[in-house]
């Protein structure tokens, strides 16, 4: 099955993508912030959290914001103490949180000697290698089959996540997606250990990440089959998130920007920059990120707004080029949302999906089910789940995150999450050879729509390439939200940087990556 | 500690819960408030209606979710089950070789007005069902198949006349328990005709358990995803059983 | 969306048919029955029962086996007792039936004055045809939606299945099917009255039939939607059930020997000539057949035995063309009951489907849901009814049985009926206008099938021409079931005419009927 | 005659429901032994196992179809909806002009770590939803949606700062409770300021009822299908029956 597409409209939708993105990042590029800072502590292996159960990596930023520079970045500041005291950062951390040391002591405005950070990033960059290689072995033995079978866990406890999880992998399940608990964006720090308390979701820890990997790996190797971990590298902590990501070997990272800025109103500027370093690391380990353009479906008209999803597509992946990121890890995402009340409904998502699966060939695509048209009539949810799933393997989607009956009632209960997973699992077997089997009538509503979706698309890349994407978030063009540059939260961890600046972390990590390119 | 159960939704003994159900009122707010009360009354807390829908005018559909907050005690629940082993095939051959100096005989039917036919040719016919060979297919097997919609009266006839040493009944229409009806009259039929103990008595459908079958005064009962080994395994050691014992 | 089918085979398969159909007539067309006899009396106007509930048409005809002779048929009897009393024949069944008269009094081997008969046949044909104008009238002004969705009551109980057909028509049903006891198939006579002891079903008898008229008509009246009415003309009492059907105005009227034959165990001779009868009286009153091929793939592999489905119709084409329906009348049947753990079932149903539309296109297709393979997961089910529903707008078939996701558990309550039509509307809206968006590709696998199952239908038909439907039947070629000429329930009703006999009712409706084809 | 209700299948008072729920144990013939006992426990008599299957090897899934013995009264059934009638937007602002001599002011918000927009937006932006315009576009009414994520303390400054007639407050995550643990604490934060009776407060969400929010001391609630005219009807009434019982 395919649609006859114009490549005019096509390149000239990629060259307005790219001239958006540049452009942030031209202006974006001379600022740090405190969670990239905090993620470079990170990779130089500091972790723990201090009596008041701040972590370590908060406590010395916040430290040299009062007692350094931050603006010369937090790695001038630890080669200057780590060369003047010959201790390790982890040390050094706690002396610090203990007011044991003060890195002012150390501080020089002159370039310090990088290399005695390299014993530590060496240790957390041979880390991240070994998991990527780990998943690369298993994954060559059993193969990821297509499409995915994508389902979250959400109970707000990391233990009976675990045994949800087992339970979705005993029926199938390819992805398993821990949510994060409501409040957890809006954190400026990372919280710590394992945890029990969250609702409609569970934190986001570095225990919690290490004790689900382990079910899952434990699962592996009584049953050969790899399930992938999921987690969002989003929020004022997004970096960071990406550095414990790629640490404890999750497969997947949410992480997108215009997320955080939309619908967490955090500001624009912090998590733009935030997120162009959590990119860099979620390549470097190997991780697939999934964007969140689905979003804007859930919040707005899906049929109206269908073309917005495109253009964010298409910058979106300008900024994972920013990464270096090879398409085969950009989930670039896209939903299922158009009214089940509205006729044809399902020739326009078959149009929507065909047509992000042909502009992005390669992208494995994150496909989201119907959320904001199920109700609690779990009996028609099931159908539109099943229209939903028809839609996926009809278009050769590849990351499926599978719908639950119960969407509009409750995080999925376990058998949910069964029911969800047999529904797609009938689908996939009894449509098996359908997308091979039919075509798309020239001149169909589905081809028109097609067209008309990318023909609106590139009309609005033209625009935002004009007034630029910050003012395209004030004029509210995303899921109907309108966000200044300058509000939102976090704005307060944005610095500039000083000509001195250095984040090691991101340019070894570039670095490779060019290397693994060439 | 007791292995208390209660239905789990997402965090251990949360009790969680789904149903539905029909109510002849009309739809809205008074609808809602009744299926609240029927939950209620069935213990289920904090009930919630989810999805609400008319029929007719005077017809109303409800959905909901609720937290049931009855438990029981699992080591409490009796099980009735068939409590002999099912074996393949083939040891079911060796076993009746072993045990008996002629093939068991089979009768079967699907009796009353029952015209399903498909649930007993599955037990009796060669070719079996979902893979497992009929009884026709066994050796030391002789299996005669009425068919459907065959009366009681009959089924005891051809019974007395082959000299059978099994009766099968299958019954799949179950509406107004009219399976009932017709298992109970054949139980009275035998015992009035004082041939109870002449058959070993086996029923089987799709809402057969073998609690129920015991209930009516049968041997066994099978239900779904049960197969020709399942019933001939039960059947011979029945009959060795039986004949032990009535021999003591 | 069409197929690509080979029109040799096509004729080829028509040949065959005719010849096994004609055969069979040229057979059976020296005999008559019991119950084609006592539809003689019900369309004299003769109705009631007597003093042991015992219909008067079973009277007379009883009485006439012993009294007269019942070689030259009713008829002959009737208008000779006519003629020489003046009484009318219900005068004359009651009279018969207290035992104060009898025909043999009367009887005369020479043919009698049938225009004796005229005004009672009058009578009757008079109200069948105002009945078939009513229809015809009142769906002019609200024309049938194609599909029509098509849903059972079946509580046992007339008043209660008022109740549940009005709650169907309520959510949009087109049509209502009321089942039978299991029973009543069997019973040589039609039960009199309303009745309220069914079992999986209501007996079907003429008062019954016009309560649930009348109350589909007041609906109508309400809602100005006319919601056409089905029961059962099968059974021992075939054609009996088919003339009260046409004086109640009932619609549609399930119609099949074959499956009397194969699933009742009823003697084909018996059911063929019934049916032959039967046949006339629908299409005079211009009731729609259905046909039961769907019914072999309960039974069998529906994969396995497709092809006897399409053999099976072209047949009952035939069958129906004796009595000079038109296709427009025919709702050959066929149904989705491939199971679905088999690869890529939905494609072989859309052949199967496609192929059934394309080879009787005029012909108002009566398409069956899954049954077989529906289990007690009734979610699961509900998805399998979605996909069937798909199927059925996809190859755009006309008669649409919803499934029930409690198929496999009891006899519909009302809210599954509601839950059916709420899937099937659904999957209409959102399907809308997608078999023209799309084709089946050359080659694929969709194709290949549906060529196969053709090839293979040629094949079998073939095959009976050659060795006749009788051996056919013998062989159990049709659901796996064999029958043999002489065995089953009603033999004993079939008696050879007499070269003097006459069914003058049916010479009547045959020769309106051809007036109307010209 | 009282007018009993129970649940309708296809017979008047059968008392036939469908229930679904996990087990946390293995499948098999003791989970469905449980499962029926549950339904025992529930007064739901001749419970059939219609479905089982496994979740893992620690929990497997029923469904279940069973006779419900108890029935409701359901004259004795209290509805505790919203009893002012609703209004159309012109009669809604006629009747403002008529009663207010200022415009009402509402301030909304989504609060403490929801982020969920689109319930509150619904009620209070311009377009509103589903064809019913939002209070911004209400004449004589004030609408100042503070959007999502707001804690209780900013809500109830600004509520003060804008002079408020009316709090509006969206919840939409319920997980463990969440929000009545957070619509709890703004009622003990409105009290412990004694500002309790200077605003007329309403709640809205997919999971509120109205009986839910005066159990919790707000004014009204309102859940899903409920639109920014059935709020203004409500507020605008309630706010004149609260003038005239403060005036005596
Ligand atoms: C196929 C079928 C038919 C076919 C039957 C063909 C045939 N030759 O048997 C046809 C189309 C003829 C048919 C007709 C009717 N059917 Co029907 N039919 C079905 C259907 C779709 C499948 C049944 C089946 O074949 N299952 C497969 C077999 C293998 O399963 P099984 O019977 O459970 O058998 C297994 C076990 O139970 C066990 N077993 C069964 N019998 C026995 C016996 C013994 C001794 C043992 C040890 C084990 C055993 O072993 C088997 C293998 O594991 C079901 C719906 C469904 N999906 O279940 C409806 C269903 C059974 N039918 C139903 C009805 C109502 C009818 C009719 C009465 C409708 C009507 N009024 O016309 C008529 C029957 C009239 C009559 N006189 O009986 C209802 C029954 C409702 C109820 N619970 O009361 C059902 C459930 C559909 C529905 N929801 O309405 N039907
Ligand atoms: C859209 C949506 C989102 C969007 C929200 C965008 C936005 N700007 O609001 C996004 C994608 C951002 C989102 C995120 C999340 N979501 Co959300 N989301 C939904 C979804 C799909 C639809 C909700 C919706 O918009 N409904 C439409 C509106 C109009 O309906 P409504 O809110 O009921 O409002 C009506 C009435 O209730 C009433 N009303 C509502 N508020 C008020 C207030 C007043 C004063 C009045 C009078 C009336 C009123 O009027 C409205 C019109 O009738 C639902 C699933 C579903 N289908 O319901 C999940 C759902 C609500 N989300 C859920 C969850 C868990 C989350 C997350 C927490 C997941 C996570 N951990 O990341 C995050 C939120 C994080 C956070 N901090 O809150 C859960 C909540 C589970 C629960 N019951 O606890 C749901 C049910 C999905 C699920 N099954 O898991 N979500
Ligand atoms: C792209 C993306 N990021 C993040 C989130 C939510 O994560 P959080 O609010 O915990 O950052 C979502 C939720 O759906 C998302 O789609
Ligand atoms: C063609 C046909 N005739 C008749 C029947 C059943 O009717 P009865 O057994 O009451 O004759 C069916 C049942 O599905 C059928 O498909």
């Amino acid at each position: 099955m395919k649609l006859t597409l114009d490549t005019h409209t096509i390149d000239a939708c990629r060259r307005d993508a790219r001239h958006i993105a540049d452009a942030i990042k031209t202006e974006l590029d001379p600022y740090s912030t405190v969670s990239v800072e905090r993620t470079v502590l990170r990779m130089l292996g500091i972790d723990g959290v201090d009596a008041f159960d701040v972590p370590y990596v908060n406590v010395l930023v916040d430290h040299v914001k009062t007692h350094g520079d931050l603006r010369f970045g937090i790695a001038h500041h630890m080669a200057w103490a780590i060369a003047r005291t010959t201790k390790t950062p982890q040390t050094i951390a706690k002396r610090v949180a203990e007011g044991a040391m003060s890195l002012g002591d150390y501080f020089e405005p002159t370039t310090p000697d990088y290399t005695v950070l390299t014993p530590f990033i060496n240790q957390s960059f041979a880390r991240i290698r070994t998991q990527r290689q780990h998943r690369e072995t298993v994954l060559e033995n059993h193969p990821a089959p297509s499409p995915e079978k994508y389902v979250i866990v959400a109970t707000g406890n990391i233990h009976e996540d675990i045994d949800q999880a087992l339970s979705a992998a005993a029926r199938g399940a390819d992805i398993i997606a821990v949510i994060r608990t409501t409040g957890q964006s809006l954190l400026d720090y990372v919280p710590y250990g394992a945890t029990t308390e969250g609702f409609g979701g569970t934190y986001a820890t570095q225990e919690n990440f290490r004790l689900m990997r382990e079910a899952l790996d434990g699962y592996q190797r009584h049953h050969g089959r790899y399930v992938k971990l999921v987690n969002y590298a989003s929020g004022l902590c997004m970096p960071e998130i990406a550095a414990l990501g790629a640490l404890e070997r999750l497969d997947m990272m949410l992480n997108d920007s215009l997320y955080g800025i939309i619908f967490r109103d955090i500001n624009m500027k912090r998590t733009l920059i935030d997120q162009a370093f959590s990119r860099v690391i979620s390549g470097y380990a190997g991780i697939t990120i999934n964007t969140g353009e689905d979003n804007y479906l859930t919040t707005t008209d899906a049929f109206e707004h269908a073309h917005t999803v495109i253009a964010s597509q298409f910058i979106n992946e300008r900024f994972a080029e920013h990464a270096r990121m090879p398409a085969t890890l950009m989930g670039l995402g896209h939903a299922y949302e158009i009214d089940p009340s509205v006729d044809n409904s399902f020739l326009y998502e078959i149009a929507q999906a065909q047509l992000s699966r042909q502009l992005f060939p390669d992208a494995p695509l994150k496909y989201m089910p119907p959320t904001k048209h199920m109700t609690g009539d779990i009996f028609k949810g099931t159908v539109q789940n099943a229209l939903f799933n028809i839609a996926c393997v009809t278009t050769k989607q590849q990351i499926h995150l599978l719908g639950m009956p119960t969407e509009a009632i409750h995080t999925p209960f376990m058998s949910d999450r069964a029911l969800a997973l047999a529904n797609a699992d009938y689908i996939y077997k009894a449509f098996k050879a359908f997308a091979d089997s039919v075509d798309i009538k020239p001149g169909s509503l589905i081809e028109k729509r097609a067209h008309a979706v990318l023909d609106n698309a590139r009309t609005l890349l033209d625009d935002i390439r004009e007034e630029g994407l910050f003012v395209t978030l004030k004029k509210g063009t995303f899921a109907g939200v309108s966000r200044g540059e300058n509000d939102g939260k976090g704005l307060g961890g944005v610095f500039k940087k000083h000509p001195l600046y250095t984040n090691p972390i991101m340019e070894r990590m570039l670095a490779a990556c060019e290397e693994d390119a060439s | 500690m007791k292995p208390l159960m209660r239905p789990y939704g997402d965090t251990l003994n949360d009790g969680k819960m789904q149903l539905s159900f029909t109510l002849p009122m009309e739809v809205g707010p008074k609808g809602e408030a009744v299926a609240k009360a029927l939950c209620e009354t069935m213990g289920v807390a904090d009930a919630t209606v989810v999805h609400s829908e008319a029929l007719s005018e005077h017809f109303s559909f409800y959905i909901l979710y609720g937290t049931l907050t009855h438990a029981v005690d699992s080591d409490a629940v009796e099980v009735r089950d068939i409590d002999t082993e099912s074996m393949s095939k083939d040891d079911i051959e060796a076993y009746i070789d072993a045990h008996f100096d002629h093939p068991i005989t089979f009768i079967g039917a699907s009796t009353g007005t029952d015209a399903h036919t498909v649930g007993i040719d599955a037990i009796m016919n060669m070719k079996g069902f979902a893979g497992h060979y009929g009884l026709e297919r066994y050796r030391h097997v002789k299996a005669i198949n009425l068919g459907s919609q065959v009366d009681n009266e009959t089924l005891l006839e051809e019974a007395i006349k082959h000299h059978a040493d099994v009766i099968l009944i299958s019954q799949t229409v179950t509406q107004k328990d009219v399976h009932i009806h017709n298992l109970t009259a054949f139980i009275e039929l035998l015992e009035a005709e004082n041939r109870r103990d002449d058959f070993l008595l086996i029923i089987g459908g799709p809402r057969i358990t073998h609690a129920l079958a015991k209930e009516l005064g049968y041997d066994a009962g099978f239900g779904p995803k049960k197969y020709a080994h399942d019933v001939a395994s039960f059947a011979a050691q029945a009959l060795v059983n039986k004949r032990s014992q009535s021999k003591r």
